[in-house]
């Protein structure tokens, strides 16, 4: 008889895919939007015993998904970072939700707004099972319903221009779960298994024959960059910047705080249980991932600073930071997939809560989306303008933030014994560029809400009395404390989750 | 050139019967060619994207040729290292399959092999599966389904008077003809959606042959005649109804299998209709399923509405 | 048995290249259902007959019909621009 | 490997050697090809190419399709081909119908308000009304 919070995961994916079919008759947009809420909840409560059990116990268990152990059927599998990972996009898809419920109502049609949270709840579930799968091609089924439902929720606007970003976004999609899928198969007919506990002895088994060193290099390649381009790592992020700065403020929030994270958890887990990273490490695709990494940070934040766009400027900002946990995998070890999983919780946290803010400042200042018309509007609106300047804070790696803790802890990695000389040297200075840059663009902006006065073109004043629901207080206090807390108290985290790299 | 006549037909139909405006689609395949002085799109350089002037699109079309041709060729080399086709001793001749094969009839009860495997041991793969296609209609319903944001005025007169020419050129013949064919086409749908777990088929074939038959239902004797037994709470109950009938067969699998109970499902003798534990009724409400959205696909696309 | 199945094999890779150099829409839609057929003999020659009925009822099928009625809804929309305002 | 092995090898796995270069010919279609139309046609291509690649790692010589005939004696793994494969194919064949709906109802929608299938008329098109 196993323990009964081993059942938990599969809770979480079923509540979150049998929500979604029940708000079908939901024809009230205000009621999907508590169940959703309410089924949020109750995953990141679930969630959270799963991490409180195992962190205590610094145990995993795998959990069959029927009555056939692993070659044969499904399976989740769950440790302490898993369930952690769980239970924050949880937390973050409520605050965003709550933080973004003003944008929303205006965006979507009344008829139209329960589509758009059934679109939620199949994410939540999506994600959920990304967390927790063991199987590849769970893997991919789920990665295609991320992917139908993360489409959907950009183009829930109905604009043109969120329509015309969406296919760009689904045929980058298709192109990554293709190129992912494609990958998947050829690893199956060289080691004939699907799940992970079953591929990891398997693939060491060929990697001491050298026939298959060449399919071998070439399978993982094509799993990395088909989840690559899915999460918007440097040459495949074109559709990021369109996509996210132009969906309603919820969609965006989620869309980058969340979405972008499931397919990385993916990567982590074929980096850690089908391979070992030490092997992928030597086939090259650890030092691919380490350069095109720092190489996001870099090109992401230069056209952050050339971006006039509020919001799509945080969008290249996300592709920025999307390779600072791409330099993290790329370095192959313990201490780097430590600090990458960290920085996915950090950015998880900070970037839902920009795209919050700045929806608030953007309502404030009479929906003008071009930051020059966002000056004063922190004085409009003082709590988006406060979550603003933390989140920017944060992102520039101000102490006691969550973004420093991250760079300091990608640093201390890239720094560690065993690490190639010129892996440091690209690491690190890309750690420098990156933060200069961070601080050239958010620096002028926190400064641009706070200035005094009204932006003014032609004698038109773009200012709107704008009161702040309670709804989106709550969302902003409770993402910039995370953002506080995490940058405060990172210590244990850090270590838990060094120690729990292990029980990947 | 004279192209055939079912051809010309095919391309009226696609034009709706409008005989003035058979022009041909040089409007949708020969788009104006983007003029060079405008600022492309996007506000950094795409990779994969080639958008601007003329010289710039024959660099793609190289860049494109060239990255094609690399990329088969690493692909060429890739499947000359993989193991040799159609033999005994291949990786995926293991002990998964053997037990697939060996202990499969006893172990799940139908004698169609894949079925025990989609709906059973890879049960959880295949419910996510059926709720992609959920997830596929209900953005096409997002997407498309007439409301006030994405239909103008002229587009309602143009979807009215669409059906008014629906109406009008109605076939006789097609009439008929579906009303010797119909019973048959249920009949082989049903077989197929029954007998998934003895015979080729299942849920997901049976169902869009369902879904197929409802669509030509419509064509032939119109949407007036479906909808009298097929509308709006129709659509939703039986779509709902069959997922969630799905999801709590599969939990209780699920559930059942992974904390070592007793499965009262009774596996009946292989071979039989009345056989193989959740697999027929999984079987019929995946029918359901696909039957549904087939045909909301169908009419959505058709006229954004059930 | 080997010729036939190269005859299907570059024939599925015909379709594929060709539908990159039509003119028209309407053709691509008439190869992708002929890609589909040759797929579903495909099928039946991997031992696969689930995949066969499959693919003929939902990639010929279904999807042709998909594609047709979004190149007409297309037409019919663009139609109106033509001729006289309905 | 010299290329006369090479080459006996790709004529040897025929099925998967057509597959690839069908993916590869999908693939560029979905990301080379400036119509959305044909992109979503390309979007097939590529993923049956896929399940060709897949279908035929389940393929072995002279074994019969995963049916069971006789229910009534035990079933042996060298009468029957890996039915594996063929289950993942099944699943794969129905997510890709739904992708090919999403994607043909987006570029109907935005045919509607562009007036062009040509993606990078579109874009320009968009950003005109942008401004």
């Amino acid at each position: 008889m196993r323990l009964f919070y081993e059942n938990f995961p599969f809770f979480c994916v079923f509540l979150g895919l049998l929500c979604g079919i029940v708000t079908t008759l939901i024809r009230d947009g205000k009621k999907a939007r508590y169940l959703t809420l309410l089924m949020l909840a109750v995953c990141a409560v679930l969630s959270g015993v799963v991490f409180a059990e195992t962190a205590r116990a610094g145990r995993c268990f795998s959990y069959a998904m029927g009555a056939f152990p692993a070659p044969w059927g499904n399976e989740l599998r769950s440790g302490p970072i898993e369930a952690l990972l769980s239970m924050v996009f949880c937390l973050v898809m409520i605050f965003s939700l709550l933080g973004g419920k003003a944008d929303l109502e205006e965006d979507i049609l009344p008829e139209k707004q329960n589509l758009y949270y059934i679109m939620m709840d199949l994410l939540a579930a999506s994600l959920f099972a990304l967390c927790f799968t063991n199987d590849m091609f769970t893997g991919y089924v789920f990665i295609e319903i991320n992917t139908i439902a993360a489409c959907s929720i950009v183009m829930a606007k109905d604009s043109g221009q969120t329509i015309l970003a969406t296919i760009r976004y689904l045929i980058m999609s298709l192109v990554g779960s293709g190129v992912f899928l494609f990958g998947v198969s050829m690893l199956y007919t060289i080691t004939g298994h699907l799940l992970m506990p079953n591929l990891l002895p398997a693939v060491t088994k060929l990697f001491s024959n050298p026939a298959y060193d060449y399919p071998l290099a070439m399978l993982a390649g094509m799993i990395c960059v088909g989840l690559a381009v899915k999460s918007a790592l440097f040459p495949f992020h074109t559709w990021l910047p369109t996509a996210h700065g132009s969906a309603t403020t919820a969609s965006s929030a989620v869309l980058s705080g969340v979405v972008l994270k499931g397919y990385i958890i993916l990567l982590i887990k074929v980096m850690c249980r089908v391979f070992t990273p030490a092997e992928i490490g030597s086939l090259g695709v650890g030092s691919v991932l380490l350069v095109l990494g720092a190489g996001a940070m870099v090109y992401g934040s230069v056209w952050a600073v050339r971006e006039p766009h509020a919001k799509r400027m945080i969008a290249y900002s996300s592709v920025a930071q999307v390779g600072y946990i791409y330099l993290g995998l790329g370095l192959c070890t313990t201490m780097g997939i430590a600090a990458a999983i960290f920085q996915i919780i950090a950015h998880a946290f900070t970037k839902p809560l920009l795209f919050v803010s700045t929806g608030g400042l953007i309502d404030a200042s009479g929906h003008q989306k071009k930051l020059y018309f966002l000056r004063g509007a922190g004085r409009r609106c003082p709590m988006a303008g406060v979550g603003f300047t933390i989140g920017g804070l944060s992102m520039v790696g101000l102490p006691l933030l969550a973004g420093f803790v991250t760079k300091l802890v990608l640093g201390r990695a890239a720094l560690a014994e065993g690490i190639p000389q010129w892996q440091m040297i690209v690491a690190l200075s890309a750690i420098a560029i990156s933060s200069l840059l961070n601080a050239w663009y958010y620096l002028p902006a926190i400064v641009q809400i706070w200035k005094g006065g009204e932006a003014d073109t032609d004698g038109v004043v773009y200012s709107h009395e704008f009161v702040p629901s309670l709804s989106f207080k709550a969302a902003v206090v409770c993402m910039g404390l995370a953002v506080i807390l995490l940058g405060c108290f990172a210590h244990p985290l850090i270590e838990l989750l060094t120690k729990s790299v292990s029980l990947l | 050139m004279k192209t055939p006549l079912w051809y010309q037909k095919l391309l009226r139909w696609t034009e709706g019967d409008e005989p003035g405006l058979a022009e041909p689609a040089a409007h949708v395949e020969n788009p104006p060619q983007p003029r060079a002085e405008e600022t492309p799109y996007e506000s950094g350089p795409s990779l994969l994207q080639g958008a601007g002037g003329p010289i710039n699109r024959v660099l793609t079309k190289v860049f494109a040729i060239f990255s094609c041709a690399v990329f088969a060729l690493v692909m060429l080399a890739t499947v000359a290292y993989l193991p040799r086709f159609g033999d005994q001793g291949n990786a995926p001749v293991n002990e998964t399959s053997r037990r697939y094969i060996e202990q499969g009839v006893q172990e799940v009860g139908a004698t169609n092999l894949v079925t025990n495997i989609i709906l059973v041991y890879r049960g959880f793969d295949t419910y996510g599966e059926s709720c992609v296609l959920f997830l596929g209609a209900t953005a096409v319903i997002m997407l498309l389904e007439v409301d006030s944001k994405n239909t103008t005025r002229r587009d309602r007169a143009l979807l009215r008077r669409g059906d008014e020419l629906d109406r009008i050129t109605r076939n006789q013949i097609l009439g008929h003809v579906t009303r010797v064919l119909m019973p048959v086409i249920l009949l082989y749908g049903l077989y197929i959606l029954c007998n998934g777990h003895l015979s080729p088929g299942g849920g997901f074939a049976g169902g869009s042959i369902l879904g197929g038959a409802l669509i030509l239902c419509e064509n032939a004797f119109g949407v007036e005649k479906v909808r009298s037994f097929f509308n709006h709470h129709v659509y939703h109950a039986v779509k709902v109804g069959a997922l969630i009938l799905y999801a709590i067969l599969i939990c209780y699998t699920i559930y059942v299998g992974a904390n070592g109970l007793p499965n009262i499902m009774p596996l009946g003798r292989p071979g039989s209709i009345l056989s193989a534990g959740i697999i027929l009724p999984i079987n019929v409400a995946v029918g359901l399923e696909v039957a549904c959205t087939m045909y909301a696909f169908y009419t959505y696309f058709g006229r954004g509405d059930l | 048995m080997i010729v036939f199945e190269y005859l299907l094999l570059i024939g599925l890779l015909i379709c594929a290249v060709s539908v990159n150099f039509t003119r028209h829409l309407l053709p691509t839609v008439i190869i992708y259902a002929t890609f589909g057929t040759m797929l579903s003999v495909i099928w039946l020659l991997l031992r696969a007959p689930d995949l066969a009925i499959t693919e003929a009822a939902v990639g010929v099928g279904i999807d042709t019909i998909l594609f047709l009625l979004a190149l007409r809804s297309m037409r019919r929309h663009d139609g109106g621009k033509g001729g006289e305002e309905p | 490997m010299d290329i006369n092995a090479m080459l006996q090898m790709l004529h040897a796995n025929r099925f998967e050697t057509a597959s690839v270069l069908l993916f590869v010919v999908g693939l560029a279609g979905m990301v080379f090809n400036r119509n959305l139309f044909k992109k979503v046609v390309s979007m097939g291509f590529m993923d049956s190419a896929i399940f060709l690649f897949l279908t035929s790692s389940g393929f072995v010589e002279g074994r019969l399709a995963p049916i069971v005939t006789n229910p009534a004696v035990p079933a042996s793994a060298e009468v029957y081909s890996n039915p594996l494969p063929a289950g993942l194919v099944l699943t794969g064949i129905v997510v890709s119908v739904s992708f090919t709906a999403f994607g043909l109802a987006l570029t109907q929608r935005l045919y509607k308000r562009y007036g062009s299938l040509n993606i990078d008329e579109i874009m320009m098109r968009a950003q005109k009304s942008e401004d």
